[in-house]
């Protein structure tokens, strides 16, 4: 079935009709019947699991292209279907089935739902075009398109208090024009826009500014350092659904599938080289810094957004180390990611939603109220720390392999890192569910349970238990044959380093007789006390950093046009009227000046006379 | 041919019958009805200027020779000449001297009579001095112009006016003086002060005396006419004397007699002179300083009327431009510019006829706001001052374009370039004035202020028409220049 | 006759500058007449005999008539014009200059002996008939140069009466 | 020879204009209809040439005058683009105005000018003579003097001034470079011209001409001052006619007639880039609603030179794509911003806010221009952005392709500040109503046109890759 599925979408504008505009007009119905709840779930399992259908129906399918007429000049609408993209739909069709179901039930009685299931799906219609685009031209016609639903859905909830939609714009379409801009000077470097065409272009000169704008596109719009900042800002003010679609999901599977390609095909990335070393330094940087500021976040879905990011950290390491290890851990950590984070964005939804706070210092004991839901955190959280056993284990010692075999100095980031994220998830966990520190009637009372939003977050758990890492699918989708198994060594030094964070724990626990300060020996040490405040101050986001700058530019931009506006309104006018004013005053009326006037005229004629003969 | 003659006749002859008949006349009758009568005349005058254009087109003549009273011929002297040159030039003095008429209807209270004697005079002279063909009786009809204009500038004896005129009178003797000696300078060595008579070889290369002479004599003359002509640095007297005037007689003074006086004189000269390199020369000398300063010290006067007199220095630099080119191309966008000049700097006399008449003031500090209330008048400076700046497609873009090209042509692609980029001065010029007087505030004073009526907004719409149909329709002229060979 | 030329132009040169330099209009308008008296002579004498004719009839009579009878019936008094004056200095420049370039055109014409052309024209017969023949144009000038003189006399007196 | 519908399309809206103010003597509703009925079919008629031109047999009518004057006429690729886009957003300006300027004096004037207008753009897009086109731009700066002083007070007065004296002295500029050209080849015509090689200095006076017209720095300083003027008309400014007729120029000039020196290629993008990014710099730190759209666009007129002057093809038919995307979508915004000044008498973006929830729909076409503009797919402006910028690089300029690229970051950030601060945040004006139906329909139209131009992009492409195919 799912082939001849396949054989249909290959011909013609079909793909582009069921892979884009299909997903795009259930949106719309979906606006139009945000009423109608049944009418809406319906439709929207409906359309997902048919979107899941076709893109195995694709995966399973051979290589094919397809090209969709009607573009404008040299923009071509090529499409390809191939063992890595058709890989990245199904991962996307597969998160997004749930991610829809919760969606749907999650915004049921909310005002906005309709609006935000129509920006969804055209989010994910462009997600689906881009990763299917043969033409650079086409990907990032997609990808760009993406900017718009992503502005409106952050304004839906925030009329009153733009801040974060402004942000995020600002951030992602920065990113998005430099890809643009990498794109273009890649396209013009190949001499052709066609991804299936464009190898191993070399990383030097023109090449070497695509390649840097083509990777600052690629992981600004996953949400990496330096484009990171608006996602804590989101988990603030955006609903939680929007949380888990794009920083969980969408986004994240977006670039790092652009990063990949770049990396793996289009240009022709030497491991150790220096461009590496730089996207490394970066995870890295990532990494360190996001778990970092795990530390002392009090808030759910805060803390979980800068999961997100220090995770995403991880997966521009191998990513960036270009080797075989370092991208395939990248791979299997990218489907980890999309499972954990979307997981744990789900929960930290529910949470909200039943107790009506997402605040660590309100919420304890939790284990005992919602226990499955707790159960399906728990899982999330020993993947992303990378237990063996959990999806995060392979992925993170295979990144964990590359980062050594690169420098030993990222191995050190990665190991700093997985300590900082295992500490501030045993603060949190410990906090949440074992802590007692009010009293739970205190709490809001918790509004009904709502097993369907549970349905997709225990799918993610079931997910997140080691199923498939064995399998190969991700080898096979890299077309590399299977990669050595992990080294014991190092998982020693993984588990010591798990182990030193337990310890950590138990030390500040003792110390500071609570949970949630239990990093406190740490964050209030001295010199790492200020770098948290600047932390906190906003001095390291980068988003201030260009508003900044760009603020200061226009500072002197405005300078000048005052400048300019004074040439044009006072100097030349009043230049004019001065030396007209000075004319009329020589012509003051008197005759003895007439005369004056009358013999100079003549003396200059006679003077032209003189010198031309 | 006997056509011509009467039509040549009749430039002298009307204005003569007509200062017969108002002099003859019951004088109450003649104050009643002064306007028909002058009126007529200047009609007249316009009518026969294209009748005899017509004929000498249709006959191919490029000149004409008669005297006047069918007195004996004695052959090889030419008394009178019409060439098509002058014939615009005459009917330009009759487009100007009907629009004073129109314009004297509503603003000359007292002294019709004597009005219609000076205008007459005034035409005489004007039309003698473009039909003659003699140095000297150029000058003697100059000084008819001058003393005419000098009078009329004081009939109605303000002390500004009698101060003006005075001043224009001591200037403009001075300039009579200029061009007489050069005459006699010229007469020294020819004899004779026919324009056949006179021409480049009076220049030999030596250097001896009589040439040193012949060249005062043409410094001289440059000098004399440009006084006349009101160019810079010889253009004092004019904003006095046009200001001080009654309006129906600035819009003569500075909508034809300078051109006449002046202009007219200049292109004599050229005609003689024009290949004289140095002469060529210094007009685009003066003409390029008159553009500009006068433009200057039009864009910081308060006064309507001498910022349109400041205008007409700095118009007057482009038909001297025009002229100092010497070519035929150039020659044709002089007088072309006289003519749209003509149009157009009648058009805004009459509207400071119209002003002043609504309003009672000519300050434009005092005025305000006049668009709503004065609609027609506004529209008709607007086109006027279009047509100035050399707005296309009106009237004054196609002469300015002429004379530019004309001097791109000969060779001095910069000063064109610098003439065509002085434009934005008027520009200037005449935002600022349509800013203080049409547009703004409304004072408390003028809120009552309703549109003129009468001879004087049919004035403005007439010579409105003029510049723009003449505007549009100037390419039909081109392709008639070009027709009868002359461009 | 050269001896007349020369005192006559010495005068004129006197006559203009007073012209120019007097402060009051008044004087200033006689010595315009005086001006154009001397010149006619000089005209007279040259052999231009209408001309000087001319000259002293319009020139230093109907102008100077004009002039006078402007200037007396114009309102302004005579302290108000020397108040106007006095803070102004004389422009002692221009006569000097004047004076300085008259006697160099003397010393030039005596120094290459400009010869004048035959001045004393036979008169003939019909003069008067050669005359409008071939100045035709001229005399019509002057014909309406003396009426508006006429003219002009007519409108500053008239202007007068009706005053009073 | 069809040439009689291209003259037509000049004269029906230029002496129409004439016309209104009579009309408007006897019924303002009559004379409003004429209005439209006379740009509506300057409208029709440029669809009608565009059969001329999909057929490759291009309308024209041609007669020479002595001296090298002539009057032609020709609707090839070019003109008829120009011609259909100008005269389409007036037409729904002119159907905005009947919301707008309904309750103001001068509307004889105001519309009359807006006709001519028009009338002028067709004139000058469908000339073929230097000389008719330096009228037909005397024309058009006479209109927008009298269009941005319409409230008649003193500073709007100072600023038409101001506007007029500089696009004045561009064009005078200008036409001393026609002069060189004249001297150079004998005639004004552009037909037989083609392929002449100018000299530089040429080059360089109509380019004084051209960005003065176009707004281009350091000659832009009226553009922005121009905001006093009623909405309708700075929509009409800026979207429809008077800027656009400087990159005309450029393209029917410098792409299509001349041979021009290889170092403009490098020139005038470099003066573009200068351009772009110092007027989005004050864009970012404008008050004024209609200024900060003033200095966009600017900044985008910018992005169009660059696109055409940059040599290559894909840039040329971007900048020409560009032409298009930005007079429609910056044509929305001036109107929307027009709806909310005319409701909230302020133009002051600080004292705004909060508007969306009073005037959904004006937001709603705020919103969907603003994304076209800042180069969203998949809205037009998108492509247009991405076409231009490909030129650029394509050209070996990979530097200003740099620069533009931050320039089209800042675009992002002005815009979405602008958009924030009035349609979101705290809401200051409570009982606002959204604007009058017929104009939140006209800037509804705009965006909804800039978003369907994005799905059918491949048609203007095709008549801007005719435009190419005339060189």
């Amino acid at each position: 079935m799912f082939n001849s599925i396949g054989e249909f979408l290959c011909h013609g504008a079909n793909l582009i009709i069921f892979m884009v505009a299909l997903p795009a007009i259930c949106g719309i119905l979906l606006w139009l019947f945000q009423k109608q709840y049944i009418v809406k779930l319906v439709i929207a399992i409906l359309s997902s699991v048919t979107n899941l259908i076709f893109a195995l129906g694709l995966s399973l399918h051979n290589e094919f292209f397809t090209r969709v007429p009607y573009a404008p000049f040299e923009f071509e609408f090529l499409f390809r279907v191939y063992d890595l993209c058709a890989l990245f739909i199904v991962i996307a069709a597969v998160v997004f089935v749930l991610i829809t179901l919760y969606t749907v039930i999650y915004s049921k009685k909310k005002h906005y739902g309709g609006l935000y299931l129509l920006y969804l799906y055209i989010s994910f219609a462009m997600v689906n075009g881009a990763l299917l685009s043969d033409s650079l031209g086409s990907m990032l016609f997609f990808w760009e398109g993406l900017l718009f639903p992503l502005f409106g859905i952050l304004l839906i909830k925030n009329n009153n208090n733009p801040k974060t939609a402004v942000k995020t714009l600002t951030l992602v379409g920065l990113s998005d024009l430099l890809l643009m801009l990498g794109i273009i000077i890649t396209s013009h470097t190949a001499g052709t826009q066609n991804l299936s065409e464009i190898e191993n272009l070399a990383i030097s000169g023109n090449g070497m500014l695509g390649f840097i704008c083509i990777m600052l596109g690629a992981l600004g719009m996953s949400g990496c350092m330096p484009f990171h900042s608006w996602i804590p800002n989101a988990s603030d003010d955006s609903p939680t659904v929007f949380m888990v679609a794009f920083p969980g999901a969408l986004q994240v599977i977006l670039g790092v599938y652009l990063a990949l390609r770049t990396v793996l095909d289009i240009y022709g990335f030497v491991p150790g080289s220096g461009i590496s070393i730089i996207i490394m330094a970066l995870g890295s940087v990532t990494l360190v810094f996001a778990a970092a500021m795990m530390l002392i976040q009090n808030d759910i879905k805060r803390l979980i957004s800068y999961c997100a990011i220090s995770q995403l950290g991880f997966l521009v390491m191998g990513i960036g180390s270009g080797l075989t290890d370092g991208i395939v851990g990248g791979l299997h950590s990218l489907i980890d990611y999309v499972f954990y984070i979307t997981g744990l964005f789900m929960i930290s939804g529910i949470i909200e939603k039943q107790f009506g706070t997402k605040d660590l210092r309100q919420l304890s004991g939790l284990l005992k109220r919602i226990p499955a839901t707790m159960v399906c955190f728990i899982i999330f959280l020993l993947s992303v720390v990378g237990f063996p056993g959990f999806n995060g284990f392979l992925s993170k010692e295979l990144i964990f392999n590359a980062s050594l075999k690169t420098n030993v100095i990222f191995y050190i980031c990665a190991l700093l890192g997985t300590f900082l994220t295992a500490l501030s998830f045993l603060r949190m966990g410990m906090s949440l569910f074992f802590e007692k520190k009010n009293a739970p009637s205190e709490i809001k009372k918790e509004s009904k349970s709502s097993v369907g939003m549970l349905i997709p977050v225990v799918i993610l758990s079931s997910l997140c238990i080691g199923i498939y890492s064995q399998n190969g699918l991700v080898e096979y989708a890299l077309g590399i044959g299977k990669i050595a198994g992990v080294t014991f060594a190092l998982i020693v030094l993984f588990a010591a380093a798990v182990l030193l964070a337990v310890f950590d724990y138990i030390y500040g626990y003792k110390k500071s007789g609570n949970a949630l300060n239990c990093a406190n020996h740490i964050i209030y040490a001295p010199g790492i006390k200020r770098v948290y405040k600047s932390a906190e101050k906003g001095y390291f986001d980068p988003y201030n950093w260009l508003i900044a700058l760009v603020g200061g530019f226009s500072d002197i931009c405005v300078r000048m046009e005052h400048g300019v506006s004074w040439v044009y309104d006072k100097a030349v006018p009043g230049m004019v009227n001065k030396v007209g004013l000075a004319l009329h005053r020589f012509d003051n009326g008197r005759l003895s000046r007439y005369l004056y006037l009358v013999i100079g005229g003549l003396v200059f004629i006679t003077f032209v006379f003189i010198i031309i003969k | 041919m006997n056509y011509l003659n009467y039509a040549g006749e009749a430039f002298l002859l009307i204005p003569l019958s007509a200062i017969f008949l108002n002099n003859i006349c019951n004088k109450r009758f003649i104050e009643k009805h002064f306007h028909i009568l002058t009126g007529a005349v200047a009609l007249l005058q316009m009518i026969a200027a294209v009748f005899a254009f017509y004929i000498m087109d249709a006959n191919q003549m490029l000149n004409f020779d008669f005297s006047v009273f069918g007195s004996s011929k004695i052959t090889g002297i030419e008394l009178f000449d019409i060439n098509p040159v002058s014939l615009v030039f005459l009917f330009c003095i009759g487009m100007v001297a009907f629009v004073s008429v129109m314009i004297s209807i509503r603003t000359i209270d007292v002294k019709k009579g004597s009005y219609v004697n000076l205008l007459m005079t005034l035409l005489i002279g004007m039309n003698g001095m473009v039909m003659v063909s003699d140095l000297f009786s150029l000058y003697v009809f100059l000084d008819v112009i001058g003393i005419s204009s000098f009078v009329m500038i004081a009939m109605f004896r303000s002390r500004k006016g009698l101060e003006g005129s005075i001043k224009y009178l001591i200037i403009s003797e001075i300039a009579s003086i200029f061009i007489l000696m050069g005459l006699s300078f010229i007469s020294m060595k020819t004899g004779s002060l026919s324009f056949k008579d006179i021409g480049r070889n009076l220049l030999t290369n030596t250097f001896e005396l009589q040439t040193i002479l012949i060249y005062a004599a043409i410094i001289l003359m440059i000098a004399g006419f440009s006084i006349k002509a009101g160019i810079v640095p010889f253009h004092s007297w004019l904003p006095d004397a046009h200001q001080s005037a009654d309006t129906s007689i600035s819009v003569l003074l500075s909508g034809i007699v300078i051109k006449i006086a002046g202009i007219y004189g200049i292109y004599v000269l050229t005609n003689i002179f024009g290949g004289i390199k140095a002469y060529q020369v210094s007009l685009a000398g003066l003409g390029i300083i008159s553009v500009v300063v006068g433009a200057l010290l039009a864009a910081c006067q308060s006064h309507f009327k001498r910022i349109v007199a400041y205008s007409s220095v700095s118009q007057m630099g482009y038909i001297l431009l025009g002229l100092s080119t010497g070519s035929t191309l150039g020659i044709v966008g002089a007088v072309a510019h006289v003519f749209s000049h003509a149009a157009f700097k009648s058009t805004l006399f009459t509207n400071a006829a119209a002003i002043h008449e609504q309003t009672g003031t000519l300050e434009i500090d005092e005025m305000g706001g006049l668009q709503s209330r004065m609609p027609v008048t506004a529209f008709s400076s607007t086109i006027a001052f279009l047509s100035t700046a050399g707005i296309p497609p009106f009237a004054g873009f196609w002469s300015k374009l002429l004379i530019v090209m004309a001097l791109w042509g000969s060779g001095n692609q910069i000063l064109a370039g610098f003439a065509l980029c002085a434009s934005i001065l008027t520009s200037a010029y005449f935002l600022r004035l349509q800013k203080k007087v049409f547009f703004g505030k409304t004072p408390e004073h003028l809120s009552s202020v309703t549109e003129v009526t009468g001879s004087i907004k049919f004035a403005e719409i007439l010579l409105t028409a003029v510049t723009c149909i003449v505007g549009v329709l100037f390419p039909l002229i081109i392709i008639f220049l070009h027709s009868r060979g002359l461009i | 006759m050269a001896t007349i030329i020369y005192i006559s132009l010495a005068f004129l040169l006197i006559f203009c500058v007073m012209a120019v330099m007097s402060h009051s209009l008044l004087k200033s308008a006689i010595y315009l007449a005086l001006a154009s008296a001397t010149l006619g002579v000089i005209l007279y004498v040259l052999g231009a005999y209408w001309a000087a004719v001319i000259e002293v009839s319009v020139c230093s009579g109907l102008i100077t008539v004009i002039f006078i009878s402007a200037i007396s019936l114009s309102k302004i008094k005579k302290e108000e014009v020397q108040k106007l004056y006095s803070d102004k200095k004389r422009m002692w420049f221009l006569p000097v200059m004047l004076i300085v370039v008259g006697v160099a055109l003397i010393v030039l014409a005596l120094a290459n002996d400009l010869s004048l052309t035959n001045t004393a024209e036979k008169v003939t017969e019909d003069f008067r008939e050669i005359f409008w023949n071939t100045r035709q144009a001229d005399i019509i000038g002057q014909i309406v140069t003396i009426l508006i003189g006429g003219i002009a006399v007519f409108v500053l007196f008239r202007d007068d009466e009706d005053k009073k | 020879m069809n040439g009689w519908i291209l003259i037509t399309g000049i004269l029906i809206p230029l002496l129409g204009a004439l016309l209104l103010p009579l009309f408007g003597k006897l019924s303002g509703k009559f004379r409003n209809i004429m209005a439209l009925t006379f740009v509506t079919t300057a409208f029709i008629l440029a669809v009608c040439a565009l059969t001329g031109v999909l057929a490759d047999k291009p309308f024209s009518a041609r007669y020479v005058l002595p001296l090298g004057f002539s009057f032609g006429f020709l609707g090839d690729a070019l003109a008829v683009f120009l011609a259909m886009t100008a005269s389409f957003v007036s037409c729904i300006i002119v159907i905005y105005s009947f919301g707008y300027i309904h309750e103001y004096e001068n509307q004889n004037e105001y519309y009359m000018m807006v006709c001519l207008f028009v009338g002028a753009m067709m004139g000058l897009v469908y000339s073929t003579n230097l000389i008719a086109i330096y009228t037909f731009w005397e024309i058009s700066s006479l209109c927008c003097w009298r269009l941005i002083g319409f409230y008649r007070e003193e500073i709007t007065i100072d600023r038409a001034n101001k506007t007029f004296i500089i696009t004045v002295l561009g064009a005078l500029i200008m036409l001393v470079g026609f002069m060189g050209i004249y001297s150079q080849t004998g005639t004004f015509d552009l037909t037989e011209m083609k392929g002449a090689y100018i000299p530089s200095w040429c080059v360089v006076l109509i380019l004084f001409g051209i960005l003065s017209k176009s707004a281009t720095i350091p000659l832009h300083s009226w553009l922005p001052d121009a905001g006093v003027a009623p909405s309708p008309v700075t929509s009409l400014l800026h979207a429809a006619v008077l800027v656009k007729i400087g990159v005309y120029a450029y393209a029917r000039f410098f792409v299509l007639t001349f041979e021009i020196n290889e170092a403009f290629t490098t020139i005038v993008p470099v003066i573009a880039a200068v351009s772009a990014l110092y007027s989005a710099g004050v864009a970012f730190r404008e008050n004024d609603i209609k200024r900060v759209l003033a200095y966009s666009t600017i900044s985008q007129l910018a992005f169009i030179l660059l696109g055409l002057s940059c040599g290559e093809k894909i840039g040329i038919i971007g900048g020409l794509m560009y032409i298009m995307a930005h007079s429609v979508a910056k044509g929305g915004l001036f109107l929307c911003a027009g709806i909310v000044e005319h409701n909230i008498h302020t133009k002051d973006i600080r004292k705004m806010g909060g508007l969306a929830k009073t005037m959904p729909l004006t937001a709603t076409a705020f919103a969907l221009c603003a994304c076209s503009i800042m180069g969203i797919p998949p809205f037009f402006g998108f492509f247009t952005k991405h076409m231009v910028i490909e030129g650029i690089v394509s050209s070996g300029n990979i530097v200003l392709g740099v620069l533009f690229v931050l320039c089209a970051v800042m675009t992002v950030m002005y815009l979405i500040r602008l958009f924030v601060k009035v349609f979101f945040g705290q809401q200051t004006f409570s009982e606002v109503k959204e604007g009058t139906p017929i104009m939140v329909v006209s800037v509804l139209i705009l965006g909804i046109i800039s978003l369907l131009l994005g799905f059918f992009s491949f048609l203007p492409s095709h008549l801007a890759t005719m435009i190419w195919g005339l060189m």
